[in-house]
């Protein structure tokens, strides 16, 4: 089935809409409008308002109301427009959804899933185009996953909704008109495990979400040059599945971390630091990492290419790693 | 229940408090407690008031400023203190604290210790039980502090909007910290907010049990009729600093001293002419139950250190420990 | 200025923005502008009837469909559209494209595109003046839809509370996106929300540019006196979509048509009885200035990428560029 | 002079407060209360309500108006309690101080600082008790520094007043009641470079803020035992002073970092990512980190203490760098 990256969510959502009466999807606009880019569209039709429910503006307490909805037994989805605006409800994620269950010893655990939209590449500018997720990996209680493909589009959802923990779901802006095909019986995927997405001998290239295929087509033109390049797809950042990226490091001696967030302070220094502690004397060369820029986005199209990371950058920071100058 | 009768309980539960918490301030100098300990003496008639209306199926959310809450609320003393001791058997076996008193059981969310904080969470089990079509109150409490911040008024729009069955429960004692209403809010007559919502609102003597009891019954069966959320503002006073650590700068002696002659137990004991002995047995009675409770709290568990990072994730999660 | 003269200044005015974001619009399609672009057209009477009441001193906070309040305020035509190209001659340097435009000389404060998020910094730029004794007015400019956010409230109230010359101006034009405002509050009367805060607030008909110049002369006069702020909420309409990308599913082209009977510019020009001559003259006056800011747009430079960094931190700064 | 760590700061505002009209101190209960740690006591009687400011419970807008007032000439100190409240006017932080300057292509700068209590120690649980001055390090435009020493808490006030763009200074809790000696004459110090508070040759331990303390007890203990630890106090945490990290590595070939923040994406991954980057041939041993467990801080004394990076898990963390096992 030839679908989208849009459609493979929006397929997921009204799965779980199906599957779980106490599932319902709330955020700005999700009803009515379709959604801000367009991925409820036609849910609200099936499913009434009361399920696909439009909120006012008010990030925090409609991120706030989804815990306590789940804390009162539901399952809500929460979609926030766009991860810049997702810092309005970071009182809610951090000192509620990600603290409830170990200050209450166990008591409430907090089953909800929210969505939003992250990463640049669109000419949205500084309060549009950042990518968080990385960051939002460092908080301890929550779960990160970003469905990089068709079949993680379609299939992390019903396995997050299944977490008795809060998922954050960050979806790529510019892999929403993403298509291909999509087996018809699709459905959940395991969401612990890292997937190596091209298999490769000489160096392991580890990324996740939007820059997946940027990794991918780096691999290409590395393989063109005689370097064989393994492409590891995180899937989840937090808890990282560590595992699977040292089995990769451990065979190939060679690793390049591939990330939209800004450098310092970024997902990659977290796995390059994981590579150092675990498998150092396994290394042939240092680790190298491929961020974004350390600006706010800027608006300008040439600006922002060069704030982000490009085919280029990776096959560079490969070379780099491989000797290959 | 007779009417004298509820309020022999009303003036039971006020004195646990009352007793309760005055022990805390020992136990606090004696260093059993630490970390911060709000006291709420002198507000006492607002928790046992508001909580006589709700039943077992209704949700409270609560401050860090609980202790009445969650006691009137029907959490055991000892597992509270044993709370602040920072054991195993503690309501939140010992990971809470003060500040965070959770009870599923008793449908009792926490303990919030982010000013407004916990006014979300209260919408959205109000939405649930909405959504399930189940008739229960979500009763939320938070000070008149937190009528300034931007989430009691996200939350105040979400429920009026939605006609969820939320009881805002605002316990006005007139500071924020050392922070007087007038200081804090351009409008200090807070129901006016509440109208700001077309959300119904009253004021209501917090130092009366009684009169607390009366405005919660008729707000509950009010919003068990479907009539939408209901914002009370409770007028008290805390007779007390702020935490252990407040030296009040802030407001004059004379003050707390003038709000101390409307001792909501005094004012409940003469109104209905509680007799001596009947006293004696609701203060022997309490005695008991808090010496109890201190007891428990000794005789408690240190949660032993491996499981510091349990209840991260759920033990059912799929990630694992570290 | 009699009053004729100054009506046919704030056609002129109303003209230019409409036929610069007919431009846009054009562009936008042809690709020369990218990114999200909000258009203001139905909604010209706000900006120039507002902006006609402040001076060189006063500050402007605007949101991400500013490009009439830009043009209004007096930002060059040429400087704004070579900001959409993403040019270095754009007014922000074309680091912020349509939704982030900026002009200090002008003390026009952005361009800010998180929803309520300008006023705050417009609170804080009015406690500078006070701070300083300076007589200026801080004029910020948000949707109806940003009424729901706490910041609104928390802004609100700090601004009353310390009665700082802020001109609060509210431009209901009933749809934040695709959610209607009696969807978005429970109340829809939105001066009560300004009321909460014991802040004087009128209704104003956003359509009518001479309306909103009286209102907002009043407010000023009544700011600068020392009378605290004003809250304006200023009804009015979009003709256009929410932005490039929205199907507007939400309401009726019927209800579309209606508001456009009542277009502000055609409004005017009735009203003041202007001449086919005296309309021709504005519109060649416009077009001349449209097309010389397409030109200088086309004319601009693209930023250097080794400039990337830049701006990041202050050129002044120690902090070194990486 | 003998003074605390408290009243340094305190004599840096009092010091800033006259020298520079400019300036003025706002923020919940900074006035009459005295600050909720005492450290603007006695201010409002020296300046006056305008310019020592009782702010009500509103973080996002204040700080958001500390930001409007920077853009308006002034100098504000804008002080939140707690770090962990800051997460309510992060938005205002991260869309608007720290993006402002770039959106406006140089036009609009935001000298602010923003002072706010960080860190564990004192039983305060899970709403009141993180290290979050490492995650804020993530967003470029703004500047975070860290106080570790009178001296530092006395003159780093200064420098970041003067700074043209905002800067976060994170005091931790439990450093207040620190006491010590100052020089009379005290004042501003350099905020760009990190300082070496012990030399030693045999590994480098980097740090800052309140685990400075137990870096240099950890010295202490090692020395005893022959190994001669040098001890890196960051002090500004953005930007980095990488060098002087690079320095001390390249002497020292091995390197323990450690800081309050919980692992995963904390701070140290950043360090540990750059040595890997710059002086990975340099090393003897791979870069250890002592950081935080990763749990929301719980109350009970004995688990706050075993989640916090103690005296021994900085002693056996160079252990392993140097072999001792
Ligand atoms: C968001 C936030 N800001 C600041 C604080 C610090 N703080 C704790 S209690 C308090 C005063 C709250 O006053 P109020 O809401 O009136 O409740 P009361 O303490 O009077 O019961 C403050 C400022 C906090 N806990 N949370
Ligand atoms: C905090 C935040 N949430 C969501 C958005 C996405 N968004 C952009 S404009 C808009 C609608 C705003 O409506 P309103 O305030 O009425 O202004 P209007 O667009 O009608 O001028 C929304 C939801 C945003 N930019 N910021
Ligand atoms: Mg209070
Ligand atoms: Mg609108």
């Amino acid at each position: 089935m030839k679908t989208t990256y849009r459609e493979a969510i929006r397929a997921a959502m009204r799965e779980a809409l199906e599957r779980d009466e106490r599932v319902f999807l709330m955020g700005e606009d999700v009803g009515r409008y379709g959604g801000c880019f367009a991925v409820s569209k036609g849910l609200l039709d099936e499913f009434g308002p009361d399920r696909i429910r439009d909120t006012p503006l008010s990030e925090s307490a409609f991120v706030g109301a989804g815990i306590g909805a789940s804390l009162g037994g539901m399952r809500p989805i929460v979609e926030i427009m766009t991860v810049n605006f997702s810092l309005l409800a970071l009182d809610q994620i951090m000192n509620n959804a990600a603290t409830l269950l170990h200050m209450s010893g166990g008591q409430c655990s907090v089953p909800l899933v929210i969505r939003m939209t992250t990463g640049g590449g669109r000419q949205l500018a500084a309060q549009h185009s950042h990518s968080l997720e990385g960051w939002y990996a460092h908080i301890p209680g929550i779960r990160i996953i970003t469905p990089a493909t068709l079949d993680d589009a379609r299939g992390m959802l019903w396995t997050a909704l299944e977490d008795p923990d809060p998922v954050l779901m960050f979806e790529h802006g510019g892999l929403y008109n993403a298509e291909g095909e999509l087996a018809d019986d699709a459905g959940p995927v395991d969401i612990d495990r890292a997937a190596i997405r091209r298999a490769g001998a000489d160096v392991s290239i580890v990324t996740y979400g939007g820059t997946l295929r940027t990794c991918l087509a780096a691999a290409e033109v590395l393989a063109a040059d005689g370097v064989d390049a393994e492409v590891i797809d995180l899937r989840t950042l937090r808890p990282l599945d560590s595992t699977a990226i040292l089995d990769s490091v451990v065979r190939t001696h060679r690793a390049v971390i591939v990330d939209e967030g800004w450098r310092s302070g970024s997902l990659s220094a977290e796995i390059s630091a994981r590579i150092m502690e675990e498998a150092f004397y396994d290394l042939d060369a240092p680790v190298q990492r491929v961020c974004s820029a350390e600006v706010p986005m800027p608006y300008a199209k040439q600006l922002e290419e060069a704030a982000l990371p490009q085919v280029a950058d990776v096959v560079a920071a490969v070379r780099a790693t491989t000797g290959g100058g | 229940m007779n009417e004298r009768a509820r309020d022999l309980q009303l003036l039971h539960d006020m004195v646990l408090i009352r007793r309760f918490e005055e022990k805390c301030a020992e136990l606090y100098s004696a260093t059993k407690i630490r970390g911060f300990l709000h006291l709420y003496i002198g507000e006492e008639a607002v928790a046992v008031g508001v909580m006589s209306a709700l039943g077992p199926d209704d949700n409270v959310v609560a401050t860090y400023r609980e202790h009445g809450h969650a006691l009137a609320r029907g959490l055991s003393p000892g597992s509270v203190m044993a709370e602040m001791y920072g054991m195993v058997e503690g309501c939140s076996r010992g990971r809470g604290g003060s500040m965070h008193l959770f009870d599923k059981a008793a449908r009792f969310y926490g303990g919030n210790a982010i000013v407004g904080g916990g006014l979300p969470l209260a919408v959205g089990l109000a939405l649930a039980d909405d959504l399930r079509g189940r008739q229960a109150v979500t009763c939320c409490f938070f000070g008149e502090g937190a009528v300034a911040e931007g989430e009691f008024h996200e939350s105040m729009n979400l429920a009026a909007l939605w006609r969820l069955p939320v009881l805002f429960c605002c316990e006005n004692n007139l500071y924020a910290m050392g922070t007087a209403l007038d200081r804090s809010e351009s409008e200090t007559d807070l129901t006016l907010k509440a109208a700001s919502y077309e959300m119904a609102a009253w004021p209501v003597d917090g130092m009366d049990a009684e009169a607390v009891a009366g405005a919660a019954q008729r707000a509950t069966e009010s919003i068990r009729g479907g009539g939408g959320p209901v914002f009370l503002e409770l007028r008290t006073y805390r007779f007390r600093a702020h935490s252990m650590y407040d030296p009040e700068l802030y407001r004059d002696k004379a003050e707390v001293e003038q709000w101390k002659r409307h001792d909501p137990i005094a004012t409940l004991v003469e109104r209905r002419s509680v007799t001596d002995d009947e006293l004696r047995s609701i203060e022997e009675d309490v005695a008991a139950a808090v010496d109890a409770a201190v007891a428990f709290a000794e005789a408690g568990t240190p949660e032993p250190v491996e499981e510091l990072t349990r209840f991260v994730y759920s033990d059912s999660s799929t990630v694992g420990r570290p």
